[in-house]
């Protein structure tokens, strides 16, 4: 007999398991143009709001509307467009080499590229990422060699990590590319700690944190916004939510009634909800707070609403959790494809010349792969020795590693 | 007797522990309606429903910190951390918290959990897919620490740590999940079907902590080893023709001490392996015991063959894993010693 | 030469250091009785603005107004402050005895004894409290037997903790009080699984939680929000603001233009300010959240505005980091002064008879302690065994402790 | 010579270091205007500025964290954690990220800074007021671990600490801050202004990482120490009259095991103490190590005297200590094995 009262335990789920029809009805889409843009240095108490709604850019019909449009350059657009599909291209050649068996693991950003690639555009030289394995874009839009991308993926003998971290933790400090750590989260409050840095140094440059939807439940997450806060660090603290943490839906991490955006908010600290399939959008918005931190008027949270298309990594497939449609129901559309068509509407750009620039890349990227290649893979050719093994864990290695070095016969 | 993979025996082992006992649930992240990423809890959420068995958000620290609120509810919580080496965030409500309650409280409050963790190399898998960090559990007092080395014991100690009443840290040996491993990475792993351990008896048994086994009688030397480096010191033995006495340690806290004693007072001579990095590895506390309590009859220094002190690297897997020929190597060496 | 558009280090620092005149002016306090009471089942989104408002009851003619006046009966408010008082009366008394080194150590409560002590009054047998130390109020008021708590304080022979823990680090299963823990914060995610456990299992019992404004920077509050809020756990989550963190004012902790309770809003928890000295206050919120929980209608975030009078701890002078004047300044007054004027105004007290229940509370605290002393103290008398010591780290000990015991020769 | 107590040594080496380079900030809770709870950072926020030493939100993970940023930046911070009791919260920032930025990023990122926190037992500190964790730090690649026991060598070591290119943990023994201590809880202790070793010179020194020091020659057993049980060790030699030669260990990792294996070697004896719990403890690390190195010159088992396979008690804090009659118990064992 139940007792009266009694409680129970509520588990969040997604409205569509495997199976089941996609339908993203309930997602509220506000319109392009439609959420108004502030000043910079707006009081936060004044723009709650913007931490509930989505900026948007692009509207159905390919065109740039309301206050945040025109941040950038037809070049700057054009350029955009060419560094999402060379980073789609990327994608494919290095999934299908892991599938080769030239490297251990990939992890793709299929629907995502905008995200990273805008938002590149509004950073500048010095400033600094501490992204996680989802932000290549930053590489690729930053004019980091692909090769080099390539050589590290492959743990060849010129990869630049020397063989000892997983494909795609790239790191580079004159790309400003923070080392990327297979632990989630802990490169938030490293960010926050980096800018504070460049304040107590009277610096100019910022920094840039970056967290997935299911990696804001960590830890690292609350200590980034409590020292961001406090200290009114010259830091943006993106999160990129594409719905899913591998196998859980954004649910599992956001629960109750707010958004990721609004875990700002309690800490005063502006929060924004941006199309992250909208590469005008993210750029707008990215020079937004980007300024805001340079003015040293602190930190901005921006919530990049976007969708994970592929499979969390080589390692996963998704269709055991989500339908497979799922992703062509997603309302915020491909963030290739709506560039391409803004170009297209606005005359830069046609078919034809999409076609070609396709092949172009596609060109550009089996280059890259082939030199690559011609250092070595995972488990043919060149690779980086025992040796380096043993190297760099202190600056100077202490006797008890040389002896086990020597032991080691390297 | 039904053949089961390591995945299988664990996830039988929550099945089991499921249906005899409404108190134990089972989360962790990916945990429930997929299964896991190593789908050891695949089929409990259909079977058990969602509040037996769920998703929980990315924080090990939650999932932590919310069992030990559940098991001092009264509740047997057995949740998953995805990866050995993603405990650390939850470092602090293992040591703190769980592994002092009992005691701080004097018995008002108690803990029984287990936080189960697939542990070390050998996939691929770089510093972040390959740790071993028993050495800091077997440091803190209230905790108990288990490392199962095959499908029966897999179950067994799986369900007596679930019906312990203190908190367990139970590692996984993911390179064990799908076969015994002897660390020969260039040749076929025999499946667990083809493997007597593979054995797992159905419904409930319970394989008792705190007990070694020997799993290779032998007069020359002792070999101390758990987990993966249980096959490899099989196949070291194997390949020198050395007659080893290898015992599989099962649990590292509480230790088995006497049966590593009697042993190594057997065979007078001693060689410790684990995956783990070197210093102040578990065998530093083997090596410590057993130059105390055979002394007199040790004939050769104790030799540790592990992990070397650097992170797990990716490409250099091999020349990190301590593989047969090392363990072979100091075999030899502690022979002629 | 100062670099253009340098950044600088915001640190932020409380308005007045000792030497300074306290200046609480600033201080935003809103009339009793002028926040609205919504209901209980209310959406969340609706009454965010209680986040950063301060639920009053009691005006400063000492009468009970507004909507959330009327939660308890005169013998309730009679008893109330009997509780508040002796609470006081406890904590000098063992301030003192620390003092003459009968213990190492103590931690009052004065000027907070409303919070814990109010809070008391709106739970039921079973449920279960997560508190710091500086909730005895909850075990004062729930009837535990001083004797014990002294006991404890004492580490003598009676020490239900058989002298392992820090003096007042109090656990008592049966009185719904969780172990005290010296690592901050642990324990608010622990109420949280404690309440989720009590869900799993269709229970009618719920947790509360407790944490200070500092302690609420630490990983396990952030845990705890998301698991509440993902899970809908029947809890309420108490932050007592009381300004300070032993020598860090509440700015370093808070930041921002936020408020503490306003970070359950990210999360779409409903968040409540209270006047933490003001006894009627803490009631009717606590019934309001207790019920919020027990119709399973999810977590409550509740920040208790308040003030830490004394030093931090034993071990604390606070005289080094704040004006000494600065707790007469603060602008919500005393609790117990509070409540005894109300009673005074509503005909139910009088200064005649609070004297005369100082007289009596102050007899019964010294017999309670001349009875635990009779058991010893610290350094003297009797005392636990060095055989306990090895006791209860396992349910059952395992051999290398009973070797250890042996070698110790207990 | 100035003679300083351990607190003004400490403080006066960041004093230094932060005169010396910009680059060095501090910060911690409690230690900006307040000077930290035990005021080893009193006057530096004032001499500074509050962007040099400032107050940090309760937040471990959040100090080492942001610490991590900043020295990714280019800075060089040293943070106070307030007792070592509280690292944990920090664990992972420590183990995951700060050991290992070098290493997987190639250099192309490094990490020096220096985690300053005040352990041990002693002032009736109950659970979380006295623990040893620097074993858990020692099974860490890329960390280097510090332990000084007296104010000449904790100033060149801290200032040797910030100047190095890696994370250093600096482990400050909380009952030497006044005065060595021996362990006899119950006679009055010297204070530092009457001890040799609390002259500290003014202005930059730095003693180097990873040398031991010999605090008594001896022949006939080798005592390894740090921290308080230095004096401790002293004390039971003393009490004894065994002939112990004492080597204050100073920095565990990387270790000085030349100059351990030299004693040993010589003395044919060893015991090792430290106030950590026994199993796993570091004294695990000394004991297998010695018995490696110098196992044909060992006429006796190593013995190990260190705090019980127990959370550190608040009444019984004198039985859990491994004060000078337990160490001499063991010299005399040692002896007499
Ligand atoms: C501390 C830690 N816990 C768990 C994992 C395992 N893990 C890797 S990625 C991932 C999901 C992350 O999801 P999200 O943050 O949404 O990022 P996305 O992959 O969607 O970009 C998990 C659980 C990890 N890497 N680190
Ligand atoms: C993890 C951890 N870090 C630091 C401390 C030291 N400490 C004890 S109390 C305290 C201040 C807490 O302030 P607050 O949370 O505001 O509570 P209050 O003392 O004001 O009630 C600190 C820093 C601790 N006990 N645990
Ligand atoms: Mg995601
Ligand atoms: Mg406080």
């Amino acid at each position: 007999m139940p007792q009266k009262n009694m409680l129970s335990l509520h588990v969040p789920e997604p409205e569509v398991r495997p199976g089941g029809t996609p339908d993203f009805s309930n997602v509220p889409i506000p319109k392009a143009g439609s959420v108004p843009r502030p000043e910079v240095n707006v009081d936060p108490r004044a723009i709650r709001d913007l931490a509930y709604s989505i900026i948007r850019v692009l509207n159905r019909e390919g065109e740039a509307v309301g206050p945040w449009a025109g941040t950038l350059t037809d070049e700057e657009l054009l350029e955009g467009l060419r560094h999402m599909m060379t980073l789609r291209a990327f994608d494919a050649r290095m999934q299908m080499a892991q599938r080769q068996g030239k490297t251990s693991f990939y992890m793709q950003h299929m629907g995502e590229e905008a995200v990273s690639c805008a938002f590149r555009k509004a950073l500048l030289p010095g400033d600094m990422n501490f992204p996680t394995y989802r932000q290549a874009g930053l590489l690729i839009a930053g004019g980091y060699p692909m090769v080099e991308m390539m050589n590290q993926i492959y743990s060849n003998e010129r990869d630049p990590l020397k063989g000892r971290q997983l494909p795609v933790m790239y790191a580079s400090k004159e790309h400003g590319f923070f080392s990327i750590s297979g632990n989630l989260t802990t490169q938030y409050i490293q960010a926050v700690g980096w800018a504070m840095a460049s304040a107590i140094r009277n610096d100019t440059k910022i920094a840039v944190g970056w967290v997935g939807d299911g990696a804001t439940a960590e830890s690292d997450f609350h200590a980034a916004l409590v020292f961001a806060s406090t200290y009114k660090a010259p830091v943006v603290l993106n999160i990129v939510n594409n719905q899913w943490a591998i196998s859980t839906f954004q649910g599992i991490a956001r629960g109750g009634s707010g958004t990721f955006a609004a875990r700002g908010l309690g800490f005063g600290i502006p929060a924004l909800r941006v199309d992250g399939n909208d590469y005008l959008a993210v750029h707008a918005v990215a020079k937004w707070a980007t300024e805001r931190a340079r003015r040293n008027l602190g930190p901005t949270l921006i919530e990049h609403v976007t969708y994970r298309v592929g499979a969390h990594s080589t390692s996963d497939d998704p269709s055991a959790y989500r339908p497979k449609e799922e992703s062509a129901a997603w309302p915020l559309g491909d963030p290739v494809l709506r560039l391409k068509n803004h170009l297209i509407v606005r005359g830069l750009w046609s078919e034809e010349r999409h076609k070609q620039a396709e092949a172009e890349i596609l060109d550009t990227v089996i280059a890259a792969q082939k030199e690559a290649e011609s250092h070595g893979t995972l488990h043919a050719g060149g690779k980086p020795s025992a040796r380096d093994m043993f190297e760099g864990v202190y600056a100077e290695m202490p006797p008890h590693l040389r002896r086990q070095r020597q032991q080691a016969g390297v | 007797m039904p053949r089961k993979t390591m995945i299988e025996a664990i996830r039988d082992a929550m099945d089991v522990s499921m249906g005899k006992d409404d108190n134990v649930v089972v989360f962790g992240e990916d945990v429930g309606y997929f299964g896991g990423v190593f789908r050891c809890t695949q089929g409990l959420q259909q079977k058990y429903g969602v509040t037996r068995c769920f998703d929980a958000p990315i924080s090990e620290l939650g999932i932590v910190g919310a069992a030990i609120g559940m098991a001092a509810y009264g509740l047997r919580p057995c949740v998953e951390v995805q990866f050995a080496d993603y405990v650390y965030p939850a470092y602090d409500q293992i040591v703190s918290e769980a592994a002092r309650i009992r005691y701080r409280s004097n018995g008002e409050f108690t803990c029984p959990m287990v936080i189960r963790m697939p542990t070390g190399g050998g996939i691929f898998g770089g510093q972040t897919h390959s740790q071993s960090p028993e050495a800091l559990f077997t440091h803190v007092s209230g905790l108990k620490v288990v490392v199962p080395s095959n499908p029966h014991d897999a179950k067994g100690l799986l369900i007596a740590s679930i019906e312990d009443p203190d908190p367990v840290i139970f590692l996984e040996p993911k390179r064990l999940y799908n076969g015994p491993f002897d660390g020969h990475h260039d040749r076929p792993v025999t499946p667990w079907s083809k493997h007597p351990l593979g054995e797992v008896p159905d419904g409930h048994y319970s394989t008792p902590l705190g007990k070694a086994v020997i799993r290779r009688q032998g007069a020359d030397v002792t070999i101390l080893a758990y987990g993966t480096m249980v096959y490899v010191a099989e196949a070291a033995a194997e390949e020198t023709g050395i007659d080893a006495e290898i015992i599989d340690l099962r649990t590292l806290l509480p230790l088995d001490l006497d049966a590593i004693v009697a042993s190594v007072k057997k065979t007078g001579r001693c060689v410790v392996v684990h995956e783990a990095t070197l210093t102040s590895g578990f065998g530093a506390e083997l090596a410590a015991l057993v130059q105390q309590h055979c002394f007199y009859e040790l004939e050769a220094p104790i030799a540790r063959v592990t992990g070397w002190d650097t992170p797990y690297p990716h490409a250099q897997e091999w020349d990190y894993f301590p593989g047969p020929a090392r363990v072979g190597q100091a075999l030899r060496e502690t022979m002629e010693a």
